[in-house]
């Protein structure tokens, strides 16, 4: 039999003046199932708790409900309080006399009405709460960051310098992402390999790193602190341990192909380092094209080989890691070039990246500048910015953020390469938010001279040696037509492509546009609604270098606070299912949003299959309830939030109103449901048809 | 609605009186993330609101079941409120998405069972909005209070005459209807 | 810099109505000018498509049905396939000529008297037009001659309205001058041809006419 | 036999007869039976829908009926015809109000039923290609065509169909298919100011001269239009285009209609080559060896 006690706060005059609460707390004394019911001025100071420790081991109470505050207020006050004396805290609830009542009902007798209502709702829900035990989850103190690009490599320094083991998986055969590609950074005009460089050799080095290139993750398992990820070693047909990097393989290979490092303004063999900094320094072959594969030929490599390192037999292998925390740094892609068809697809139309190679000098052209045609460096280039971006017609709204900046970036370096040169820039608007950016665009045009014309390109056609490009000032009020030797668009930044099967299998949301999504735009920038999954770099949303380090750092320094802790303690307010009633429709498991309802076999004792049922990892669900409103047979309740709880609220709304349990509700005892549901269950399945058939007929 | 048609029009003196008889009981499902937060802080602001409502704290709008709204109106109340975080804002990510789309169905069904649509309201409000929520409380306890006291479901009845709407019919209404309807059957059924 | 924007000039009931005759957000455009970037009109218009646009996000109502833009545009479309904020414009200058033109559709012939007062009446307007210089008459008057053609034999007699029209227009000799080699290809025929059902015609011109005002 | 409702429009009924000849004679050869429209009227073209939406939806529609009814998709050889057929029939299939209130005043329930196709889509959609390069008698081989769409088949997007609106491709596919060369232009898509020509003269010769010049400097030895406003547009001032850019332009503007029916032998009279303004006979008689004597008349 419940014992409940009922402590009424006064709060000052806070709630007293509009509350009558000696009535309250008399009232709440006759409600069955309570024991003691007091009032007092202060229930959160030090007598008021009192009062109520010692009212729990004097009457023995079953349940505690304090009529005060808001629960948003002081509920982890006095469960802590009550916790002290060994009582369970989850038996304690509280009304909220102070900011639903007293403070916004001036009429004292409607508000003394209303408090009493909602003790004894509360009343009503605390004789059927059940004592819950917080929740703890090991954790296991090693990361995983996919994507070696500048995020992927920050943060896994960072963890390592932090003193934990960290996984780098990358999907192709070196590390650096994008990074690794351009030529001098804005807006301090740095050299990017550079500053890049060391950190890729830092990484090789650490021993706290253990560094899969050429590997992507195929599958992860559990929850916080206790992940399995399944990551594939793609085959490389070289042994990364026999060979030392000579390349002699490389010289004698006679496969060529566009290099996807250059952005295909130059070429590679089939058995290939990326690009001379690469980390690791070992060849890769590319199957898709190596006569060995293609058509078993050729073999070249392997003969020339001084220690014995290409083995074509070599196969995909799958090792599978325990880490406890991870971080996804996928990037960026960009739009593939040829996007507008009013624009064409001439060769001397090409991507800021495939410039960004161009100018490099370690791209194809060793740094000078050749318009891929003819290889002249052209005299008169036109930047087209928002290309693809910012336009709904193309299905991206959104800005790519980047590219105001690397455009400028780009102005710049083409005058120090060509100085007579005429560059042009069409652009709607210069977005350069950050230190020292709008001072670098301005340069751009004052010092480099750069000519900025405000307005979108409609055509571009070419006209012999030249390329026409058609556009508007639209602060002229007029059409311009230029003529120019190259043009560079300013691609859209976009996804990954695939990418979100990636994030379903981490279970991090994605937007429209397959960026990943963060938990809270300003509060939870690098967390997502995976616990224990966080996300840095341009995999959340367009970025250039400082933000995808500064976020890299955060997403670090969570990774490494969650490891700080001995063991994960998780409230209990989780979703448990009735296993003996559960239908196996796995309705729930659509509706979660955490992916925390898994599928479990129940089996007979000699190991039959009888069903499956559903089963909640407590690890994962977050306490959301939106199962249990979904399950067709009740049977999933969110503990703290039953519906038995919930429905004896309602039940007690009116005064007066008979006490009986609602119809659908879970009993307390699994083993009676069975018999009940069942019998439900037949009884449907005889009117259902009966129902249909009458109501066609009339 | 059959109700309100039939409804006579009182004069103020009546209505009047019946505000000294009765008084509207509305339960409202809160959200423990925006809108449970913003009733708070219209309490710390002082914002004063109609007292004829009666809060029941769930983790988000998703856990409320239909049951829930049903069951209220069995029991007594003469109205339901559910409200939860701005969509996009879920605390949960989605569960609010979950809510509207159950709650549209509940919606088409409780007006088929005759029921006064103005005694089921749904709102956004977050934890930021606590002069919205006074007011949601108030429109809503108006809302109620003109349809009147709950007496129980009114289901209509089908004659042979009654046209049942099915699909097919709502097609030779025009597209525009169907294509409602459709909208209707995407919105409340699965993702 | 040229005066544009108080209080007296904005209309925004104006705007209300280009966006219902063209079902388009006129303030989705954010004048990025690909528009009149690719428009082949473009260089021979007062205003540039896309200052059309944000002289009718601004309400200013006058400047914008004063412009010759609306006449000169050629329906080409070309600003409409390529707008990235998927706005029609064409159709938006559509609507502009409509709107502007709404109150002339009154008159209508309905026998050869008619027609031939409605010519002369027309011939008289534009004469003032083009005293005037105004570029918008020759559109217009073309408009009505083509739709009263219609509207009279329910097909296009084209000799009789290139001819009429060009009484009409002042562009006397422009096209006429094309006359004698048509005839000598023999692509002009001499005679009208009428459609059995003109009264059909005659009515759907004034139910058309009926349903706008009834809309109005 | 294929049947179609055929809507020639008031052009292919003066101005633009050999469009109507030679379709109906390419028609008849590849098995393609046209019915006109009984007492068909005027689709408005844009006179009609620069003055009225509702009027320029309910001309057209006015003429769908008989086809509908029919059960019978209409082809409509001229562009503009093709443009507002088109655009009142997708209108009224997206949109119910519209179509109640157009129906009211036709006074006739119209459904939106037909699709509405100009001779590039028939002869794709039939997948014409193969029949077409069967029938080739004559070798083409030597003409470089300039295939012009214009404004009014290649937009809007839904206009121009499976067709890529900015660089569509149907003509020249066919053009090729009959053994001629065609030549990549930048103006295929451009306006040529045909709807300006009687209104704004000055404006139209400006665009004319742009098409006419790039078609030139791409090496065309004539140009292939589906459309009688182009035809009759790029046709009649090549000599005034002359003079103001101070080079020859002699470019026939043939109706691509005219070109198949030459390549598969169809007797010359019948395709109404000699109501070109500029003669095309000196062209096919140097690069096709052909003689055009009948054709001359
Ligand atoms: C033309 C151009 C010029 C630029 N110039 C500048 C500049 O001057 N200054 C500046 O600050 N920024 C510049 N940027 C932006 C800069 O490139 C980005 O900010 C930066 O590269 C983002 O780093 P990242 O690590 O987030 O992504 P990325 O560099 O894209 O790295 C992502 C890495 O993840 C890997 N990966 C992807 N998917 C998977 C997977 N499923 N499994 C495993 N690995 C995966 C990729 O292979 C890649 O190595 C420029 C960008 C462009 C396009
Ligand atoms: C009008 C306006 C609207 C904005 N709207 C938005 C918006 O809608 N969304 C958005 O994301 N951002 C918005 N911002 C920006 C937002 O306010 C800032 O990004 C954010 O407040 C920065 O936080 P902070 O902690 O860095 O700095 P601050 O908020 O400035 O906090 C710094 C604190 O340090 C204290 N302090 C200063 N010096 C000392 C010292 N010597 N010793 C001890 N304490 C010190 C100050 O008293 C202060 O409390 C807006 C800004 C403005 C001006
Ligand atoms: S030749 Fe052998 S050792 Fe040298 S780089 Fe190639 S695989 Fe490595
Ligand atoms: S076997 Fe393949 S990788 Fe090796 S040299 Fe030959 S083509 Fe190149
Ligand atoms: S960053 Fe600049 S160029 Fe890039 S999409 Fe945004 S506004 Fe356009
Ligand atoms: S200073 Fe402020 S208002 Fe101006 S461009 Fe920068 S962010 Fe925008
Ligand atoms: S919805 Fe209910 S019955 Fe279905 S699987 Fe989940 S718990 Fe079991
Ligand atoms: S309560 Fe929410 S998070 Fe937990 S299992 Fe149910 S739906 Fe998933
Ligand atoms: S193209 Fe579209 S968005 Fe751009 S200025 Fe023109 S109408 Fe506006
Ligand atoms: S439709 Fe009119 S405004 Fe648009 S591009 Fe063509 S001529 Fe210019």
């Amino acid at each position: 039999m419940a014992r409940i006690g009922v402590f009424v706060c006064w709060c000052g005059s806070n709630i007293a003046e509009t509350v009558d609460v000696k009535e309250v707390a008399k009232y709440a004394g006759c409600l069955p199932g309570v024991v003691i019911s007091i009032d007092n001025k202060y229930m959160c100071s030090d007598p008021g708790q009192r009062l109520i420790l010692d009212a729990i081991q004097k009457e023995k109470l079953t349940g505690v409900v304090v009529a005060a505050c808001s629960p948003r207020m002081h509920e982890v006050t006095y469960r802590r309080t009550v916790a002290q004396i060994g009582f369970n805290p989850y038996m304690l609830e509280m009304a909220n006399l102070r900011e639903h009542c007293s403070w916004v009902h001036p009429d004292k007798r409607m508000a003394t009405e209303k408090a009493k209502d909602l003790v004894r709702l509360m009343v009503e829900k605390v004789k059927r709460n059940q004592p819950l035990y917080n929740v703890q989850i090991p954790v296991t103190k090693k990361a995983l960051v996919i994507g070696g690009g500048i995020a992927g490599i920050q943060a896994a320094l960072d963890i390592a310098q932090g003193g934990y083991e960290v996984i780098l998986v990358e999907k192709s055969p070196s590390i650096g992402g994008h990074m690794a590609q351009l030529d001098e950074t804005f807006p301090t005009l740095d050299c990017s390999q550079c500053i890049l460089t060391p950190r890729m050799v830092e990484v090789a080095q650490n021993t706290r790193i253990r560094l899969y290139t050429y590997s992507e993750v195929e599958a992860v398992d559990g929850y916080i602190g206790n992940f399995q990820v399944t990551i594939r070693k793609k085959a490389r047909s070289v042994d990364i341990k026999k060979c030392t990097g000579c390349g002699q393989c490389i010289q004698k290979c006679p496969t060529k192909t566009k290099s996807e490092f250059d952005a295909g303004m130059g070429i590679r063999k089939a058995i290939y380092v990326p690009f001379p900094q690469a980390v690791p320094n070992k060849p890769v072959i590319d199957r898709d094209i190596c006569l060995k594969f293609t058509k078993d030929r050729c073999g070249a490599c392997q003969k020339v080989c001084p220690t014995g390192a290409i083995n074509y037999e070599q196969q995909d292998e799958f090792v599978t890691e325990d880490v406890g925390a991870i971080i996804c740094a996928t990037g960026y892609e960009l739009t593939e070039t040829h996007i507008y068809p009013e624009y064409g697809n001439d060769p001397d139309i090409i991507s800021g990246l495939q410039f960004e190679r161009l100018v490099s000098a370690s791209g194809p052209t060793l740094g000078e500048l050749k318009r891929p045609s003819d290889g002249n460096a052209p005299q008169s280039i036109v930047f087209l910015q928002c290309v693809g971006s910012r336009d709904p017609l193309a299905g991206r709204p959104y800005c790519s953020k980047i590219c105001c900046m690397y455009t400028a970036k780009h102005t710049m370096l083409y005058r120090h390469k060509v100085h007579n040169g005429k560059a042009y820039v069409f652009y709607m608007d210069i977005r350069a938010g950050g230190k020292n950016y709008d001072e670098f665009v301005r340069r751009a045009i004052e010092e480099d001279h750069a000519i900025y014309i405000r307005g979108r390109v409609s055509r571009i056609y070419r006209k012999g040696e030249k390329l026409i490009v058609l556009g508007a000032d639209t602060l002229l009020g007029a059409q311009v037509e230029i003529e120019a030797d190259m043009i560079v668009l300013a691609t859209a930044t976009v996804a990954p492509k695939g990418i979100e099967k990636l994030a379903q299998m981490l279970g991090v949301s994605y937007d429209l546009h397959n960026f990943m999504c963060e938990a809270h735009p300003k509060l939870r920038p690098v967390e997502t609604n995976s616990a224990g999954v966080y996300l840095a770099g341009a995999c959340q949303a367009p970025k250039d270098i400082p933000e995808s380090v500064a976020q890299a750092g955060a997403a670090a320094s969570k990774v490494l606070g969650l490891f700080g802790q001995k063991e994960l303690s998780r409230e209990p307010i989780v979703a448990q299912v009735n296993q003996s009633t559960c239908a196996g429709c796995f309705t729930c498991k659509e509706v979660c949003a955490y992916k925390a309802i898994e599928i479990r076999e129940i089996k007979d004792k000699k190991g039959n299959l009888i069903k499956f049922v559903a089963e909640v990892n407590k690890g994962k669900c977050q306490g959301c309830g939106a199962c249990a409103a979904t399950c067709r047979s009740n049977s999933i309740e969110l503990c703290g939030f039953t519906d038995s709880q919930i429905f004896s609220q309602i039940n007690h709304l009116t005064d007066g109103v008979t006490i009986e349990e609602p119809p659908g509700e879970v009993p307390m005892d699994a083993e009676e449901t069975q018999g009940v549901s069942e019998e439900t269950e037949k009884e449907r399945l005889i009117e259902k048809p009966a129902l249909a058939g009458q109501k066609v007929k009339n | 609605m059959k109700k309100i048609k039939d409804k006579p029009q009182e004069s103020e003196d009546l209505l009047l009186e019946k505000d000294r008889l009765w008084q509207p009981r509305i339960v409202a499902f809160l959200c423990n993330w925006c809108s449970y937060a913003g009733a708070d802080l219209a309490g710390t602001s002082r914002i004063k609101y109609n007292p004829q409502i009666r809060i029941i704290r769930v983790p988000c709008s998703g856990r409320v079941n239909p049951l829930f709204i049903l069951r209220a109106f069995i029991d007594g109340a003469d109205g339901v409120l559910v409200s939860g975080c701005h969509p996009g804002d879920c605390h949960y990510s989605t569960g609010n998405y979950f809510a509207r789309r159950k709650f549209a169905l509940l919606k088409r069904l409780i007006e088929f069972c005759g029921m006064d649509e103005r005694r089921i309201h749904f709102s956004w409000v977050s934890a930021a909005e606590g002069s919205k929520w006074s007011q949601v409380v108030n429109d809503v306890v108006n809302a109620v209070y003109q349809a009147g006291p709950f007496t129980g479901f009114d289901l209509p009845v089908f004659s042979k005459e009654t046209e049942i709407e099915t699909p097919a019919d709502l097609c030779k209404q025009g597209p525009e209807r169907f294509a409602y309807s459709i909208d209707l059957m995407s919105r409340t059924g699965k993702k | 810099m040229k005066w544009a924007l108080n209080q007296n000039t904005t209309d925004d009931g104006f705007v209300a109505r280009v966006e219902k005759t063209s079902g388009q957000n006129i303030s989705s455009c954010y004048q990025c000018g690909k528009c009149s970037a690719g428009c082949p009109v473009c260089r021979d218009m007062d205003l540039a498509p896309n200052q059309i646009m944000r002289f009718l996000q601004l309400g200013i109502r006058d400047t914008v049905l004063a412009s010759r833009t609306i006449w000169l545009c050629a329906s080409c479309q070309t600003c409409s396939i390529r707008c990235p904020q998927i706005i029609d414009l064409a159709r938006v200058m559509d609507s502009l000529r409509i709107i502007s033109q709404r109150k002339e559709m009154e008159s209508a012939p309905n026998d050869w008297q008619s027609l031939l007062a409605g010519i002369w009446n027309r011939f008289k307007e534009s004469m003032i037009y083009i005293l005037q210089m105004d570029a918008r008459s020759n559109l217009r008057c073309f408009n009505h001659i083509f739709l009263d053609s219609i509207h009279y034999y329910g097909r296009v007699f084209e000799p009789a309205l290139i001819f009429n029209y060009n009484i009409n227009s002042g562009y006397l000799f422009s096209n006429f001058l094309k006359a004698p080699v048509m005839l000598l290809k023999s692509k002009i025929k001499f005679l009208p041809v009428e459609v059995r059902r003109r009264d059909k015609v005659q009515k759907i011109f004034e139910r058309v006419k009926m349903m706008e005002r009834e809309e109005e | 036999m294929t049947k179609y409702a055929y809507y020639p429009g008031c052009s292919l009924h003066s101005v633009a007869k050999e469009y109507d000849l030679s379709m109906k004679a390419v028609c008849r050869a590849l098995g393609i039976d046209l019915i006109e429209i009984p007492d068909w009227i005027c689709c408005g073209s844009s006179p009609a829908h620069t003055t009225s939406h509702l009027l320029s939806l309910a001309l057209p529609i006015s003429n769908c009926i008989w086809a509908e009814n029919q059960g019978l998709d209409i082809i409509a050889p001229c562009a503009s015809c093709f443009s507002r057929l088109k655009i009142a029939n997708l209108e009224i299939k997206k949109d119910g109000k519209i179509r109640q209130k157009v129906n009211r005043i036709i006074e006739e329930e119209y459904k939106g039923t037909v699709d509405i196709l100009n001779p590039l889509q028939l002869f794709n959609r039939m997948d014409m290609h193969g029949e077409i390069k069967n029938l080739v008698k004559i070798d083409m081989s030597g003409i470089k065509v300039a295939c012009y769409y214009g404004c009014l088949l290649s937009r809007p997007g839904d206009i121009a169909g499976e067709d890529d609106c900015e660089h569509p491709k149907k003509m020249d596919q066919i053009i090729t298919t009959i053994g001629a060369s065609t030549c990549d232009w930048q103006c295929k898509t451009e306006c040529c100011g045909a709807s300006l020509a009687i209104t704004q003269p000055k404006v139209a010769f400006r665009l004319v001269c742009e098409v006419l010049n790039s078609a030139m400097e791409n090496g065309a030895d004539c140009i292939a239009v589906a459309c009688p406003l182009c035809q009759s547009n790029l046709d009649m001032r090549q000599s005034e285009v002359s003079d103001h850019l101070g080079k020859d332009i002699h470019l026939p503007v043939v109706y691509f209609t005219q070109l198949i029916g030459l390549a598969i032998g169809i007797n010359q009279e019948a395709l109404g080559l000699k109501h070109l303004i500029t003669a095309p006979f000196s062209l096919f008689e140097e690069k096709c060896n052909l003689s055009m004597a009948i054709a001359k008349g």
